[in-house]
This record gives C-alpha cells, structure tokens and sequence, in this order.
C-alpha cells in the first residue's frame, strides 16, 4: 500500500472531532474514486467512528510522563482499500476484539471491538516503543466518474 | 454539544445537540448529576450529529444510575449512525427507544 | 499561535487535489466556532485556493535530486486566526506580489499574488534548507455556537 | 476532470466537469491541442467545482493560441468561485464571457 497522507494531532482529546472528521473527508475522497455513491455514506461512517475510537485511546491512555505528546494518524490506499493506522507511543496493549458484557451496564470497553465490527481488518503491532494499530477497509465497489 | 431541557408530564426531556464524544460526554455526565436521581428522563437525540463509544457509555452510565434509583430513561430520536452504535454493542437492549419524544413521554 | 493539525504528503500534483478540501475543511472546522455562517464558505474557499497554489509550487519547484520528496502543511490557530504553512526543502525563492501582466496573455505567475490577495497576510521565511510559507486569514467574526 | 463536447453553429462546446488545477490542467491542454488551431471555441465551466491559477493559465494559453490563429473563444457559466479567480488575477479582461452557452454560440 502507498502512504497518501499523514496527520499529526497533539494528544488532547479537544481534536478527537478533528480527526475523527478529517478521516471521513479522507475516505471520501477516496471513495470518490472507487466506491459507488450509495456505500460511500456507511464507508465514510466506519473511518469516522474507528478513528474517534483509536484517537481518544491514544490521548487516554498516555504515560502521564508525556506532556507534549502527539498522536500520528497515517493513511495509505491501493485500488481496492483504504487504511488508517493510529500510531502513539503509549505502554504496549491487547487489541481485544471482544463485545463488552452488555447486561452489566458497562461505561466502556467498547471502543476496539466497535473497530473490529465496523472494519474489515484490523492489525496491531508494537515496534521499538510504539503502538500502530492498522484499520482496513475494502472498497470493493467500481470505478466511478 | 448543547443541552437543552423541558418538561412533559412527569419527564424531564434532555435534548442533546451536537457531537457526543470523549470530549463532549463529560458535559452530559455533569449536567444530568446535577439533577435528583429519582428523576425520569427522555434524551432526545434527534440533533446528535455524531455519537461514539465514549457517548455511548455516558448513555449506558445514566441508564444504569436511573435503573439502580427506580427512575425511568427513555430515548428518543435516534438517526441511523446513532442506531448503528447501540445495535453494534446490542446496547438498545438496555433502553426503552422511541421514534418520538411525546410518545416516550406519555407511555 | 497553537499548532493544531500538521499534514504531510508525498510532492505528486495527484496529492494537490487532498491537500486543498482537507485545508477547507480544516478551514470550516475553525470557522465553525468562530464564524458567522454567512463568511464561512469564503474563508474556506480561500484556504482550499492558496493551500493549492501554494501545494502545487512545492512539487513544481521541487529538486529533481528528491524522488521521496514529501511536502509538510501545518495548521496553527489562536482565537482569531487560522495560519497555514506550506513547507518544503526547495531551493530558496522570493514570494513576490506582482501582478502579472495580464495583457501578455501569461500561463503563470499568477500564485503567489493570488494567494497575497486571498488571504490576510503572507511571510516566509528560509530556515535551514527549508521554506516555509505562512498564510493567514483574520476569522473577525463573532463567537458562533 | 471530464471533458465532452458539442457543435452549436461554427463553435465547438467544450463541456469541462469537475477539477480545474495543476493535476487535470494537462489533460484539457492535450485535449484542446488535438483540434484544428482555427476551430472557434466555448468553453462551458458550469460544472467546475474548483479552478486554481493553473486551470486559469491553461485557459488563457488556449485564448493566447486562438487569437494567434485568428479563432474565437469563449467562456460561459463561471460560478462565483471560478469568477473570483477571474477578477482578482483580471483574467476575465481577455475573455469574452456568457451566462448561456447558446448565447455564446450565437454571438
Ligand atoms: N492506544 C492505546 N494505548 C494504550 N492502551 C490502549 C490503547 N487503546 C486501547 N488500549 C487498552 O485497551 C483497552 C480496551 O480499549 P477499548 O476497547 O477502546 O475500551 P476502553 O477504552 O473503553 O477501555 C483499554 O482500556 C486500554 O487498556
Ligand atoms: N515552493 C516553492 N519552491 C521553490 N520555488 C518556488 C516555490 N513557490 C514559488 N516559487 C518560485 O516563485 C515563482 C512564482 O510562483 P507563482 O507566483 O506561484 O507562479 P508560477 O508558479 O506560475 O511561476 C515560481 O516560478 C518559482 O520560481
């Protein structure tokens, strides 16, 4: 895949709308290209939410020793998907993929697997001290104007 | 986001305009503790642009305090992506859901 | 100034296109809490334009000695403007702000004083090996919602 | 960027769609490049959604190559945010402009 753009946002949850807005223009533009109009709405939607989600992570759950901390959003396509990766050096984490018990009225805990149901692949990897979470979703719809 | 309120027989109707998010639901969390726990709600969706996890769980956080305090919590209005977030995580299970706000109102 | 958002993108004129809708878009986000809604699409347009223009030159005046060459657009904002940096590793320039001769029937030269004209005002600097051209627009409108 | 086009009387409508910049500004330089120098032209901008000062210099070299072949060419349904351009660089000085395209054709 070929990195198209990154974005570098401080790590303060105030820019969790900016990112999470930014990735729906993105995948927009993106399926311009490649999506029939009718899905291009759901496609959009799924970048904004997961990237809501992975972005308010990011900031939440920062070392406190990091005041200037920033969090990079990177995305990169070929002709059939899109993907964002979240990168953040916070302490290395699970990326659980299971439904939080909903009967016991949980606060949270739902961020990762509404990922996880909304996108096609996710994918996390720890390099050096670095988290980068890769959300993937297929545009498998045709070529458009 | 916004807050705005009235009142429909014994609810307080909370009207939320705007994105609920985690930088928003904080608001939500306040402005609702600042009201007695035995009080009924309906949240009136309707204007919510955008909602996420972190706006789902002030929702649910409500929900539970009203359920442990006998009070009622309605919703109403819900636009699709909204729906879309409580039928991912099967949190409507957890809320009574109206098309309406009257209709929540009265039933 | 706050720094807000900082993009990067690879120098490809295919890229001048994102570059531009993301800069109103970020644009429209700022105005969003500042504006009367009545200036807002002007104030994105202008971005959306000399964000453009300014994009464009970089890759155009690129040193063919950089194939990887990438172009870095950084957002800063205070509570009454919006400031937008174009930076690349190009040979130094002068940013002038001549009109061209219209008369002569020119197919360029016409950027840099459109982007003078757009915006409120315009510097650059040479730093290192860098340029950084900064462009900024007054939001004088009230507090929205 | 698309590009279509049409016959009304002597002139050629070139019907452009979508971006005007420095990505798609070749494509209507060849496109253009491939007609008869003499061929007297419209150029409909009403679906351009955005123009930047390269789509004006493609413009106004296709203008400065008419006038040299003694041909006529014209612009018709500039929206606000093309016609900006036009005015601040005084572009639109070397163009003789129309709200209609048929008008153009006739004129
Ligand atoms: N970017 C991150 N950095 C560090 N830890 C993370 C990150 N994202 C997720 N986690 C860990 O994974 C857990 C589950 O995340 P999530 O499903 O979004 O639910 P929640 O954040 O509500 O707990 C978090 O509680 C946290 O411990
Ligand atoms: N980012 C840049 N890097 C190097 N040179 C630049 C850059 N931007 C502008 N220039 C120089 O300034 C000149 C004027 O730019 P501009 O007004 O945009 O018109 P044009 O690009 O059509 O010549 C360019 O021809 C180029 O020499």
């Amino acid at each position: 895949m070929n990195p198209i753009i990154t974005l570098t946002l401080q790590a303060n949850l105030r820019y969790a709308r900016i990112a999470s807005i930014l990735a729906c223009n993105i995948a927009e533009i993106f399926a311009d290209c490649t999506c029939n109009s009718a899905d291009i709405a759901e496609f959009c939607h799924a970048y904004e939410l997961s990237v809501s989600e992975a972005f308010t992570n990011s900031v939440r759950y920062a070392k406190p020793s990091q005041p200037e901390k920033q969090v990079t959003i990177r995305f990169s396509s070929d002709d059939s998907a899109l993907a964002v990766s979240i990168i953040d050096t916070n302490p290395q984490f699970n990326p659980v993929t299971k439904a939080p018990d909903i009967s016991s009225y949980p606060e949270g805990g739902y961020g990762l697997f509404l990922i996880h149901r909304l996108m096609d692949t996710v994918s996390y990897t720890r390099e050096d001290d670095t988290n980068i979470l890769t959300m993937t979703k297929q545009a498998t719809m045709t070529h458009g104007t | 986001m916004n807050i705005s309120e009235k009142t429909i027989n014994n609810y307080t109707i909370v009207s939320l305009q705007g994105i609920l998010n985690a930088s928003s639901a904080p608001k939500l969390k306040t402005y609702i503790a600042g009201m007695p726990d035995e009080q009924s709600l309906v949240i009136d969706l309707e204007n919510v642009e955008f909602l996420d996890s972190s706006g789902l769980g002030a929702l649910v956080g409500i929900a539970r305090k009203k359920k442990t305090s006998s009070a009622i919590m309605k919703l109403a209005r819900m636009n699709e992506r909204v729906k879309k977030v409580f039928e991912i995580t099967q949190a409507y299970t957890l809320f009574d859901i109206y098309d309406d706000v009257s209709a929540a109102a009265e039933a």
